[in-house]
C-alpha cells in the first residue's frame, strides 16, 4: 500500500485536529474546513491510504458517520453538499464487500464508475490544492521584493496632459459609498443560476411561501397557473429539495395519484434556501 | 523624414532612462514604440542591461536588476537588499489570501476561462464569494459571458502574474503529473 | 553587540539599491542609519556611485544620474535624454483616472486625513500606487506624518474641489454607510 508524501501529509493530519468525541466516536472540527473532498482528503491521510485503494470501509464509516452527524437544523444545507460523495462511497462499499472477482450486474459497475469519477475528481481537487501551495510560497516570496516605482520628477510630471474630469458630486459620493459598503454581504446566492433558466430557488421560495399559510395544499394547487413546463419542473424539483431538507412532507394514498404536499419545517429561515438546488447549478 | 538608427549603445542609455520614470513592466513593444527603435534591437539591449546589471559585462554586480514579469520589465532591488530596502521605504502588504481563495485562484489559473459553477464543481463548494474577493484584488477578471447560459467566465490577469513573479501563465508548474494517479504527482513538493 | 563594518564594495551596492526605489531625497544621515554605515562611508560610497554613473569609473555613462537636490540624494534621468522620456511619459500618461484610482480618491476626500494603511483596510487592496498616482495629479496631498507609526496621512487638494465644480468639501453629497456609524465624517466640527 502506497502512503501520499509525509510533508503533506503532515500538514493534513495538523489541520484535521481529529479529537474524540465524548462517546468515543470520530468528529473533526468544522473550522479551516471546505467541504467534501476536503473531508474525504483528511479520511484518507488519517489512515495513509492511497486514495487509488479501495479499502476504503473504514474511511467511509468515518465520513457517513460525519454526515449523519450534520443533521442538526443550521447544517441541512451543508449536509445536501455530502450526500452524492456519501451515497458513492457507500456504492464502493457495497462492491467492497461483494465476492471478489466477477461483477454480477449493472448496478455493480455503476458504483465502479462512479467510484472512478469520484476518484477522479478528488486527485484533481488534489492537485489543485497542492498547486495552491506554490502560489501561496510565490506570493510570500514577491511580497517582499521592491521594484523602483518612484514619484515622476516635476519636469516631466509638468508635461503631462491635463485630467479629463467627468464626475460629479454625485457619481463622487456613489463611489465612495460603494467603497464603504460593507464588502462580504450576505446574499443569497441566486447569481450562478443564469437570466434564461428558471431558478429552482426562487421556485422554492415561491413553494414555502404558499405552504407556510399552514394549509396543506396538492401538487397541481401549487403549480396552479403556471405554463412554461420549466417552470413547472424547476418547481417539482424544488419540492424535491425541500423534502430532503425536510422543510415538507409527502402524501400520496395511490401510484399517480395526487400528491398532497404538506409544510413541516418547524425553524426554517430563508437563508436555507441559499444553498438549495445546488446540485442543479451545471 | 528619414530617422537615422540609434547606435546600440545609445538605445541601452534610453531603455535605462525610461526605465528610470516607468512605474509599470514595460513590454519590448512599448519601448521600441517611446524610443522609435525596432523591436529586435530593443530586446538586444535590454537583454545586455541584464547582463551589465548582473556584472556579466566587466562592470560590478548592482544593487538592482533588470526583471522580466507579468510580459514587461521593470528595474527591481536584488533579493540580497530587500531586507535593507524594506526597513527603508514604508510600502503596505496585503492581506495574504485565505487558503480557500489561494485554490480557488489555481484552478482558475490552470483552466481558464472558466465559470463560476465550474469552479464550484472542481473545489465541491460554493465559490461566490471567494470569487469577488479575487476579483476584487484584481487577481482575476471576467473574460466573457456565455451567450446561451449567460454563465460569466474568468481568467488571471496581468497583476496575477506580476504577483507570482512570472511572465506568463506557461511558466506555471505543469499540473499534470500532480493530476497522475498519485504516484509521482503528490510527492512533488515532498 | 558589535556589527561588522561593511566593505566599501557593498555599501555601495546598498546604497544604490535603496536609491532606486526611494521617491525623495536621501540624506548621507538617512542613509547612514537606514544601512547601518558611518557617515563618512556613505559619502564615499555616494560619491563613488556618481562617478560610475557618469561613466568615470570604467564603466557607460548611464542613462540615469545621481544628483544631490535640497540636501538629499535621488536617481534622476540624465538631462540628454529628457526628450525620449517626456515622449514616454506623455504616452503613459492616461488622461483620465480609472476605476480604482476615483474609488481611492473618494475614499480619501470622505475619510480625510487618511493613512495609506487605512485606505487599503477600506478598499482591501493594495493602494500604494494609486495613491502615488492621485498624488502626482495633485488630487490629494500629505497632510501630516502620525509621530508614533510614521505613517502618511493623506487629505484632498483644492484641484479636487475645482474638479468637482464645488467650493469646500462638506458640500459634497452625504453617504449612507458613513451616516450609519454615527459620523458621518463631516460633523468632526460641529
Amino acid at each position: 500500500m502506497r502512503t501520499a508524501g509525509t510533508a503533506e501529509q503532515d500538514a493534513l493530519h495538523e489541520a484535521a485536529a481529529e479529537r474524540p468525541s465524548g462517546d468515543g466516536a470520530f468528529s473533526i472540527t468544522l473550522e479551516n474546513f471546505d467541504g467534501p473532498f476536503d473531508l474525504l482528503l483528511r479520511l484518507i491521510a488519517k489512515h495513509e491510504l492511497d486514495i487509488t485503494e479501495v479499502a476504503l470501509s473504514a474511511v467511509t464509516d468515518e465520513f457517513i458517520r460525519y454526515v449523519r452527524a450534520l443533521d442538526g437544523a443550521e447544517q441541512l444545507d451543508r449536509a445536501s453538499e455530502f450526500l452524492v460523495v456519501a451515497a458513492t462511497l457507500l456504492d464502493m462499499k457495497i462492491v467492497g464487500l461483494l465476492p471478489q472477482g466477477e461483477l454480477v450486474d449493472a448496478e455493480d459497475v455503476a458504483a465502479l464508475e462512479a467510484r472512478d469519477l469520484l476518484f477522479a475528481r478528488l486527485l484533481q481537487y488534489r492537485a489543485f490544492k497542492l498547486a495552491s501551495q506554490w502560489f501561496g510560497t510565490r506570493f510570500d516570496q514577491e511580497t517582499g521584493r521592491h521594484w523602483r516605482s518612484v514619484r515622476l520628477e516635476d519636469r516631466f510630471r509638468r508635461q503631462t496632459p491635463d485630467l479629463v474630469w467627468t464626475t460629479s458630486p454625485e457619481d463622487f459620493a456613489a463611489l465612495a459609498a460603494l467603497a464603504f459598503a460593507p464588502k462580504a454581504i450576505p446574499v443569497v446566492g441566486l447569481e450562478h443560476l443564469h437570466a434564461p433558466l428558471v431558478s429552482i430557488r426562487e421556485q422554492a421560495a415561491e413553494v414555502a411561501a404558499l405552504l407556510r399559510r399552514g394549509e396543506p395544499l396538492t401538487f397541481r394547487q401549487l403549480i396552479a397557473g403556471v405554463e412554461q413546463k420549466g417552470v413547472i419542473v424547476a418547481r417539482f424539483l424544488a419540492v424535491l429539495e425541500l423534502y430532503r431538507g425536510a422543510a415538507v412532507s409527502f402524501e400520496q394514498l395511490e401510484p399517480l395519484g395526487e400528491l398532497t404536499v404538506r409544510w413541516t419545517a418547524e425553524h426554517w429561515s430563508d437563508d436555507a434556501l441559499a444553498n438549495l438546488g445546488a446540485d442543479y447549478d451545471n | 523624414m528619414t530617422t537615422e538608427p540609434i547606435a546600440p549603445i545609445d538605445l541601452e542609455r534610453r531603455v535605462e532612462a525610461v526605465l528610470m520614470v516607468a512605474d509599470e513592466p514595460q513590454s519590448l513593444v512599448t519601448l521600441a514604440t517611446a524610443l522609435g527603435a525596432p523591436v529586435p534591437a530593443v530586446r538586444q539591449s535590454v537583454e545586455r542591461l541584464v547582463a551589465d546589471y548582473d556584472g556579466e559585462a566587466g562592470g560590478p554586480r548592482r544593487g538592482f536588476e533588470l526583471r522580466e514579469v507579468g510580459g514587461g520589465w521593470r528595474i527591481y532591488v536584488r533579493p540580497e537588499h530587500d531586507e535593507v530596502v524594506r526597513e527603508f521605504v514604508l510600502t503596505q502588504t496585503p492581506t495574504r489570501l485565505s487558503q480557500a481563495a489561494l485554490e480557488t485562484l489555481a484552478v482558475v489559473a490552470y483552466k481558464q476561462p472558466i465559470s463560476r459553477p465550474q469552479i464550484a464543481a472542481v473545489r465541491s463548494v460554493n465559490v461566490d464569494s471567494v470569487v469577488k474577493t479575487l476579483v476584487g484584488r484584481g487577481l482575476i477578471q471576467e473574460a466573457f459571458t456565455d451567450p446561451e447560459t449567460g454563465a460569466i467566465h474568468y481568467e488571471t490577469t496581468d497583476l496575477l502574474l506580476v504577483q507570482l513573479g512570472i511572465n506568463s501563465i506557461e511558466e506555471l508548474p505543469r499540473v499534470a503529473p500532480l493530476l497522475e494517479d498519485g504516484r509521482d504527482g503528490f510527492d512533488v513538493d515532498a
